[in-house]
């Protein structure tokens, strides 16, 4: 069951954009930091796993409700719990993964989501009315607690404005709420604990948040995509800075990297 | 230990899994919860006979993440109401029966984040009163539509405010292993998930063994032996029981049939031809037999 | 180290007093129940050992803070976190041990005291002042959780005036309080989850509470001990039937399947 | 995994006792807890130490069930205040250093029940604000004579009255596993006790391993590697570093020298006399040699 035979032996030129994606945010990650990673996150494992390979030694991850520490990815695989990711240094509960969140002893999480708002208030529950919605999604999963997570990045697997849009249905993780006051104004208060989104990665561009106004910002765009692409993609006014640099494509070692433990092309 | 041999006999707990499911379901449960997560260890031969039964359940409680385990209880009308973290089939998808249904307005969903649920169940198994809950869930919308599971108190240590999760103490909980006795002692041979947490909370435990073995094999180690016995009703032995999900360090998820159980259950009717084709009407050895053939 | 070369070949007449407390306590042990044992208690893993090899083939039990469910007692040790109390069935955690007696999910607890008082509460704390205590006990391990307990046998290693007295210089352990009144509207009002303790055992007596009044009750003396002994090892003033029979002394087949696993003579 | 070698090696966390003592304890310790129950798994190698480089302690928390590892630190007149359930030797007796240092006012002791503590713990690894706990602690003297830990709220759901615990979060912790690598990945071959639950709410935890072993091997079985590296800031090997106190399936408990102990700990004179005999100026290979030599 689930054997790939398409994928042995297909062609590894270039790079497909859950590389890029993988390495993009691989990165972003800190040598002696330790991360969690969600439901069907195996490029945010894969960023995890590749940047232990290059730059950080140190990093340790946490691979979802499986509670495995570090897998080795013998190969990587699509679920987050599925047994291969017991390949892996250590075991955890799922209680001990979920809890490192709003105790802030884990130092950053990745999530995705449906719709992400100009704030990156981030919703991975319904679109419409929450009791009778257009749309149900799958639902919050560990997202409620992202204002105690000292950072997270944010995972969109789709940038158009349906899923960019100017202010979510159901605001399932905190973002920076409705902007840079309201967020000061919180964390004044003493009620949220966190940084707030640190990253925006989509299938189109890298995105953060401005300092003061706490609004989305390109930071740069993928390689063939340009920066009216990406903001005729989002739902809402982007800030778009003057010069906006091209994404840094994965290099020839991270693909090596990558490719050593994707041995079954998840992310081609 | 040979003259510490007991007079009577222990009472064994294994039933046939449609006994099981009879004398511990009431027609109607009140609420029932069901381990696993995701594509993995879900007891799904105990839930597909609680859908040839019929129980009707007023509330199912799911683990942080429910896959077909919830899916197939809802498409089988059987839900009034959820209590869930995530129902969804990961990189598969959407579930597409919670998705109707949910659209349609004809279940209840409590959506709650992840730790609200886990400690629901804690607090249930420690006789706490609630559980206590952070001040950033205000931050979140499943505080504001899931109230009865975030109800705003005041930290007395700091005057901030806090929230207050009841104890979720399920009637029944469902829960699959790799390898049991006759007395209910299970091991766990992958992840526990919250499998414990449940069973834990849960007034009354039926218990899914993919292998049930004799007990001094079971017990020989008794630290892995996880599942403690005095804690489970019924002991069900079906192999292949978590299909199509997988049962770690036993077998993998069928993708193919949950792919096709995604298409067949995108709509009232097709899941219906899912129930009819797999399911009502068919012991769990046809079922696997049904499922295993590809020219059905 | 610990081996008890001392005891091997001892002569097997008789019985101890702690043997006739594990034959008197296992008896009390209801088929099918789950009961709890705590710090210290080899007497109470061996009733219910005692009570499983007897009567009882379907009663579960756990070894205090171990979380050992159903030692086999290969052979029964001391201390009740012994590796030896994992020749056993299971495992389970501390917290499932402790959270069980106030979800009311274990049966029965037995626990034991410096002090108790003419209504079942136990001092396992201090005698005198709390800050600065004549006696500094080991303090309250799972004691003040009684009052959440369904049932709770209380064992005594003293009987005399310092040990059974008017009032527990620091209530631990909730008995029944201040009497029958107190105990039913403190009932009344739901605060109490259990019933109570059902039983005390001592070194020259079993003893219970009166329905009424909550009062402690003489069951049974000990073999060769005498009601006045009782009345006078106690200092308060104990409720005495007319008739209060004789403890009924190990049977020859108690002691047979006691000795078969307290081949150390912990009991003897 | 031959082509997947990391680029760079990662550091090793394994320092010798007396320097990860001295790098990670301040002088003034805000609060130590010590992990082991009763006379297993206690470790001691670490109290020793600390005993050594004379770290004083504000607040000393132990498992439910403390014994010699709080006793010895006591004794030493090291400890201002502790937070516990119970110390003693079981058995074998009362603790005399606590036993003596209470009686004359010396010690500050918050005594509160076994669950508390635990929940305690794990409201700070699960950042909740406080434990809620059941009303009927209100029945027991602890919730009068420790009431930093028996704060009185309401059962928002039923009016009742109910307890507020606040999160228990040590500075340090001292665990003692029996085989680990240089990461700080550890297997607690026997019972866990609340070992995890201690390493988890700490801040910084020091983790003293029987037999360090290399990381392919110690990782092998992750699923028995319950004490993840990533928590560990400093690892310590420490060959029979429980002593005098048990090694779950390693070694039994030194029932003779805890006697000594308990008899030598009896008065202040014969506790100064045992620390000049067995532990102030000697190594740990001396301690050992000196305990188990009968003729000193």
């Amino acid at each position: 069951m689930q054997i790939r035979l398409e994928t042995i032996g297909r062609p590894r030129k270039g790079y497909s954009i859950l590389e890029l994606m993988a390495c993009v945010l691989s990165r972003t990650l800190k040598d002696g930091t330790t991360v969690g990673t969600g439901a069907g996150s195996a490029v945010a494992r894969a960023a995890c796993r590749l940047a232990q390979l290059t730059h950080a030694p140190n990093l340790n991850y946490l691979a979802g409700g499986s509670g495995a520490v570090n897998p080795l990815l013998d190969p990587l695989v699509d679920s987050s719990c599925d047994y291969t990711n017991y390949i892996c240094e250590s075991v955890v509960t799922m209680s001990d993964v979920i809890g490192s969140i709003p105790s802030g002893t884990t130092d950053l999480f990745f999530c995705g989501g449906l719709q992400i708002d100009r704030y990156g208030n981030v919703n991975l529950s319904v679109i419409g009315d929450y009791n009778k919605p257009r749309l149900r999604g799958p639902g919050s999963a560990a997202l409620p607690l992202m204002a105690g997570a000292r950072h997270f990045i944010i995972f969109m697997t789709d940038h158009s404005p349906r899923s960019f849009v100017e202010k979510v249905d159901f605001r399932t993780a905190p973002g920076f709420l409705e902007g840079g006051e309201s967020w000061r104004l919180a964390k004044a208060q003493g009620l949220i604990g966190g940084e707030g989104p640190l990253l925006v990665i989509s299938p189109l561009a890298v995105l953060d948040f401005e300092e003061e106004s706490k609004t989305m910002r390109l930071l740069s765009v993928h390689p063939g995509k340009t920066v009216e692409e990406v903001v005729a993609a989002t739902g809402f006014s982007l800030m778009v800075p003057e010069h906006v640099p091209e994404t840094i494509p994965p290099s020839p070692e991270e693909l090596q990297f990558l490719r050593s433990f994707d041995t079954d092309g998840i992310l081609s | 230990m040979t003259e510490n041999t007991p007079k009577a006999a222990r009472a064994s707990k294994k039933l046939e899994l449609a006994e099981a499911v009879s004398r511990y379901l009431p027609d109607e449960v009140e609420s029932l919860a069901i381990g696993g997560m995701h594509m993995h260890n879900n007891p799904m031969a105990l839930i597909r006979e609680a859908v040839r039964q019929k129980k009707r359940i007023k509330r199912l409680i799911t683990s942080p993440a429910a896959c077909i385990n919830a899916d197939l209880l809802i498409g089988a009308g059987l839900v009034e109401e959820i209590v869930t973290s995530y129902v969804g089939f990961e990189h598969l998808g959407l579930a597409p029966a919670f998705r109707r249904f949910a659209q349609e307005g004809k279940l209840k969903v409590y959506e709650i984040d992840e730790l609200t649920l886990i400690l629901g169940l804690k607090a249930a198994s420690n006789g706490q009163p609630f559980a206590a809950l952070s001040p950033v869930l205000a931050f979140s919308d499943v505080s504001k539509f899931s109230p009865e599971f975030y109800r705003p108190i005041t930290n007395p240590f700091n005057g901030q405010p806090a929230f207050a999760c009841p104890p979720i103490k399920p009637q029944i909980a469902f829960i699959a292993v790799q390898q049991g006795d006759e007395f209910g002692n299970g091991i766990l041979k992958g992840a526990p998930f919250i499998d414990r947490e449940m069973l834990f909370a849960a007034e009354t435990v039926l218990l899914q063994v993919e292998q049930l073995a004799p007990s001094e094999q079971i017990t020989r180690n008794p630290l892995q032996v996880t599942v403690p016995g005095m804690k489970v009703s019924a002991v069900v032995e079906a192999r292949f029981g978590c299909h199509p999900t997988s049962c770690h360090r036993v077998y993998h998820y069928d993708e193919e049939h949950l792919k096709l159980y995604l298409q067949m259950a995108a709509t009232n009717e097709g899941f219906e031809e899912y129930l009819q084709k797999y399911i009502i009407g068919y012991s769990e050895e046809e079922y696997l037999k049904r499922t295993q053939s590809r020219t059905l």
